[in-house]
């Protein structure tokens, strides 16, 4: 279902407001209240990935890296900034002629070409293209961000530009288009309010993919590898639930009751995930901890994304503890359990909390369990089939971003000569090594 | 001359510097240092894995002092320090064969 | 005076644009714009807390214990949000039948029950409820982390976690009803914005309280106790000066000249305090410092919090100058005096600082003076009579949150076997000894 | 060419809707969608000073001057409001009566006199004159906080204070009375959308005087000057980027289509100037460094700002990468070629960025060129003319601003018996001699 | 009693404490130093200036032994530092004229 | 052979290490301390209150050299450190039985 004005829930008291509005003069259709939150939504999601999720990666590193993960998240903006406005914007979210539409979409924004100061795109009519384009950036920029979690401390610097750059195009651009910019997942009826599938999944996989081909850093699991500034990474998680607001409550692409319902849904799963984490941890190591709490946090704010437009208060709270507590189990026992080193866990948080989230966006949007979807009406129908239908959302999601990932990093790894920076270069640090910089001269 | 190193707990850095200015001793060198020993690390924590760090805090002392002075010296620094738990420490004493204060070029004892 | 679209001042501007906007198409009442200004203004608020306050008192305890305040902070926002939307919001801001209406609020919206995607408050009616509902929520977090600084370094964080649970429901959510929700404070006419008493008093007496009961910390007065990172109290201050504007500035529940005028107000008050402070301490001791400049603007903050609906400019400037020198005084001369230890100057700062602005609020909010409000009028009358009422307010929440704060206390500590951590933690420092995690490894 | 809500480009657009707006009942002309907006885009615009700009700078010098930058920005930060609030807004932003009128502005808003809560400013219809006032004081902040970063870690606390006080009087309040308020520059036609003149090029001309009147800090070039915590340049130039949408974005004073083509062009040029300076450096020294995209990126910022309004997202695209580039080659080539200490390169990403900003404004805003302004229209008139009318702007701001900042800086002297802090204060560092603290006791 | 100053990469402080607990060794202490010597420094950058640091970061370890031990540690040390690339560092012996435990106040080689 | 153990002001670490070079020593380890002596600490202010911090900071050095080379390093470190303002530290002489470099395994000066 795409990200619509008019989406699975809130049954379109939105759209109702347009025509009417369009009496004030402005040009069609374009609201100044929807245009300001969604101008200030843009900006908050731009602070989730500078500096939050840099900060919230960069403070787990060891010092000799805590560079490297600023630089390549600021890389990661600049670069996707330019593809995006040259042609991935017009390849996700603008409809192709034909077939292709399915999975691609068309050609007629390259360049920006046709955006005006006043037009309008149709996925969202009450704000400016440009709007809306710049806050469809910013869910671009951040998901490749995310991915630098699982391969951090080891991957060349170049290897990420490349891999980022073919990862954006041929990864995140079609499942983009399929699930919100017309494709066939979306037509299918998989709901994915704010990018539960598109974004979170989508680099949980890639992460995990990344963590096993480019395998493990060195001294993974006998060398204690000390986080050098929790703070860092608190800073990180504060910035990442507040910009949230943006992601979610703007993803309602307007000031209404539905940006509300969804900061609601938001602010309730992160506090239950923080929760669930922090009880989980407290139990099992018997010492609660702020990377646990921060950790939650983020897993609920991940859980909540596809569900923030359909599910009610209390199921926003059902997922956001289940979250917290699964996501938990999979950043310490799963990752042990099979060796891999999803160094920050992009594939434990992302991955998993993803996961939680797309599967019970089926099962809350149920009126039934105080949720504002289609689905689980009265009568019951349709219930069991959401979920499938969202099952079936993630399940190409994990293959088309699985395998996807895996050409793409072996493409990358032969145009630049590997992936993985060699050994003096890793013991040194990347810093020193590949940015000729120190993080602290204190 | 002789020159006195001991590693102390930090938190009894203050003591040991008072006891020593009342003995006479008027300049102390400290450096933070880490310890392995009998007294054993702490654990930390990283997302549920658990990792003991060996390494303890301490801080070493350096002092110069004249002959006249070390026991006196050694009495102060090891009284004060001692809380009676494991890992309080070590004193050492290392012969010295000179000493020059730098400001005014003074040696041997004079310098100290 | 509650936190109305027409409160004390700005005369009712606001609420004539209702009806006519109703004619937008939108669900009856709710202006996009409003609702994009308070979408935004809750986001702000939650930044003040995470991580704005978070850091600016991080920064100032010693090393050992800098990650032990974020936790906190963290632990309180998580818990606050989920004990807000199961009773605390329907507690303190719907009406309740009966006399009890007088101190607690109703029943009706449990679970956030009735609260639909379009539904709105009779205390906001421009914007979802959902949204009122959450902003509300960020000050009902903001409060109990106020606490904090009060007695950091030292408070077991099990019987933090108890206390905020209680505290939050005995004490802040009576004076937000009293004041805010319908109660008899509120109808007694006493004038508070933005939360100068509900906030800001009732955390500064609860933080003496504490600061009182849990004793000083160990070396307290001979050790030297250096902030481990005045950058983070930078940051911190800055940031809570920014979010300030959601705090003020939004409590006018709308995008309209009153949040204009809030927002002149808090910008001037801070700039004087901050000046106030650095000058008052340059004149002292001959040296101004960056923590003295930061708490100087909180301490401006703090004290327009209750004038900003209903103060002119130079009324702010005026209000900001007093609260920097005074909240100077109070942090350096009357905590050495008395000498407890208020570790990072709660009452100081947010005591102090609030009872200066609670007054003062009746004596700006005149026209006479530059004010808005409508006490003190050319005829001369209420001018002293509104100040007297401001001192009820204030002597109320003394009295309530004083008491209130000391039996939960005790009764915390009971639950909690202590409410201070031993001997041996508070040496090694919270941050190992109860999280098992260090700040720094650079 | 004024701030307008109707400004060089985007055709009108905007104003149109102000009468239909009317009928909604609020005073008339306020809308709330555009208040909206704007009271964000003063809250970001002050978080690009704080924390922002503070970071940015704090984290390049050494560790025992950290906090010295942190207290400049601070301390201007509340002095400015002051000044403001107090003769400067009034001076600035309103008309005076005859040939005055050309260069200063009247004194009908002295102490704030006549501004009401419902008032509106001419410049800024739709929104309420506190807002307008707000937004504005909030780029007389960061002007003169720009220029600390080329005389960072060396000037007398005092002699900063007076200098601010006296150059945003008789610099800034002018140049901006010119360009913006009424004045002969706008007049004549100079196109500033966001400030490339008034804030840049004017500070960076300025840092440029006080570099050489102040001379080199000691030891500059043989000893290693390391930059204490890149951790915090980046955090700075990620809020700087961020808060930078308020600064143009909010240029539009409103929320409509000119807000969303000036976001777009300042994200694009910001992406490709950080992308311009990086492969810049990674080419010439064979590393790309943190602080190298990070610079690059806030040169972009520079150089978009008076273009933001007019130039299409290709100009944009332009603009960046130059700017990346020819600041990447004064900030090594330039500064080393001179010789002068500019520490933080405030002329060197400033004043450069800016005039690449303000001349290719010019060019850009060709519609031919894909701008959106008046210039050089199908017909090919008024192309060069444009670009003649902003080298005037560029040429005026230079001699006003060099030569009034020389005289200002001698005047300053005089008062504080000298500028620089005596030889023992600059090897202790500031931060302990001058304000009794030290950055990190970790 | 003497007393063992070596001077190590860091990397290689894991290896030679093992090796030390094998031979016996039961305490050590650790400071962090930076060393000057043939190993060349590395280049940093700012904003396109680069200056070289010739310092690098290195370890030293303090080892108090009883002559009996000597030999043995020395050869642990050597042994578990050693990379064979320049800049391995330096192993020093020194006089040590006594030795006390804080704790307990024993002396000589029951002290270490 | 002997070890050269010096207290020096900071920023007067480049000029030493100049000097040194120029005598031909080869090889410095580099710490930083904390000293206190006859030099006064400096006062630190917290929201008013002011406290004294009693230890400076300092940095020490140490050289192991050859007997021929003693005279002409400790020469070139006092005159180096010299600024002639109370604090400038102290240089102490310690015997040194034996040096190791690690790579090699050389002993005795040829290690240095
Ligand atoms: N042989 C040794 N040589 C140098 N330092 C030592 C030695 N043994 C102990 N130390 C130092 O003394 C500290 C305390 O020693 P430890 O064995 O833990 O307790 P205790 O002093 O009570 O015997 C250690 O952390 C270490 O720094
Ligand atoms: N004469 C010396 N006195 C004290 N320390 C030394 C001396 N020479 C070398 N060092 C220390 O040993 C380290 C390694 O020495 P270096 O000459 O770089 O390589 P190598 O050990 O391979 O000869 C130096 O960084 C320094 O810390
Ligand atoms: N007896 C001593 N033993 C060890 N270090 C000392 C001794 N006396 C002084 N120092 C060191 O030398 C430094 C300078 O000494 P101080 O007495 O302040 O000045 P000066 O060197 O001019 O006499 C001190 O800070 C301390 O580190």
């Amino acid at each position: 279902m795409s990200k619509l004005h008019v989406s699975g829930g809130f049954l379109g008291a939105g759209l109702a407001c347009a025509p009417a509005l369009a009496c004030a003069g402005t040009p069609a259709g374009i609201n100044s209240g929807d245009t300001a939150w969604m101008l200030v939504s843009t900006a908050l999601v731009l602070m989730m990935t500078l500096p939050g999720l840099a900060l919230f990666y960069a403070g787990m590193v060891r010092a000799k890296n805590v560079l490297s993960v600023m630089m390549q998240c600021f890389a990661i903006t600049s670069l996707v900034t330019i593809l995006w406005v040259v042609y991935a914007y017009s390849w996700a979210l603008t409809p192709a002629a034909g077939g292709v539409n399915a999975v691609f979409g068309g050609l007629s924004r390259l360049f920006m070409r046709g955006v005006g100061v006043d037009t309008v795109a149709a996925l969202a009519p009450t704000i400016p293209e440009n709007v809306y384009m710049c806050f469809q950036l910013t869910f671009a920029i951040i998901t490749p961000a995310l991915i630098v979690g699982a391969f951090a401390e080891r991957m060349k610097f170049s290897a990420l530009l490349v891999f980022t750059a073919l990862w954006v195009s041929f990864v995140y651009v079609p499942i983009a288009h399929m699930v919100w910019g017309g494709g066939w997942l979306g037509a299918w009826g998989v709901l994915d309010f704010a990018g539960g599938t598109v974004v979170h999944i989508n680099a949980g996989i890639a992460g995990l993919v990344c963590a096993l081909v480019l395998g493990k850093r060195r001294g993974y699991g006998h060398v204690a590898m000390q986080p050098n500034n929790i703070g860092y990474t608190f800073i990180g998680a504060s910035l990442l639930w507040v910009g949230w607001f943006g992601f979610n409550a703007g993803s309602a692409l307007g000031a209404n009751g539905g940006a509300g319902a969804a900061m609601v849904a938001t602010q309730i799963a992160t506090a239950a995930a923080a929760l669930g984490w922090l009880f989980a941890e407290w139990a099992v190591s018997g010492k609660p901890t702020v990377l646990g709490i921060a950790s939650g946090a983020v897993a609920g704010l991940v859980a909540i994304t596809p569900a923030s437009g359909t599910c009610g208060p209390m199921g926003a709270l059902a997922i956001g503890a289940l979250a917290g507590g699964l996501c938990y189990l999979s950043a310490t026992r799963l990752k042990k359990h099979f060796g891999y080193d999803d160094a920050l866990d992009a594939f434990g948080v992302h991955g998993i909390g993803g996961m939680v989230g797309a599967l019970l966006t089926g099962v809350f949007a149920a009126p039934l369990l105080g949720g504002y979807g289609t689905v689980g009406t009265a009568a019951g129908s349709g219930f069991g089939h959401q979920f499938l239908i969202q099952l079936l959302g993630v399940g190409v999601t994990l293959v088309w971003g699985g395998v996807g990932s895996f050409i793409l990093l072996k493409f990358t790894s032969l145009l630049c000569r590997g992936l993985r920076v060699d050994e003096a270069t890793e013991s040194t640090g990347l810093d020193l090594a590949l940015h000729g910089e120190r993080g602290y001269h204190l | 001359m002789k020159l006195i190193t001991a590693v102390i707990k930090p938190f009894r850095l203050d003591e040991v510097r008072a006891a020593l200015s009342e003995v006479g001793v008027a300049g102390i060198t400290v450096t933070e240092v880490k310890g392995f020993g009998r007294q054993k690390g702490h654990a930390e924590l990283y997302r549920g894995a658990e990792y003991v760090v060996d390494f303890l805090p301490k801080v070493k002392l350096e002092v110069a002092v004249d002959e006249a002075l070390l026991d006196a010296a050694i009495e102060a620094i090891t009284q004060a320090a001692r809380t009676g738990r494991i890992g309080d420490g070590k004193l050492f004493v290392l012969p010295l064969e000179g000493a020059i204060r730098i400001r005014t070029g003074e040696t041997g004892p004079a310098a100290l």
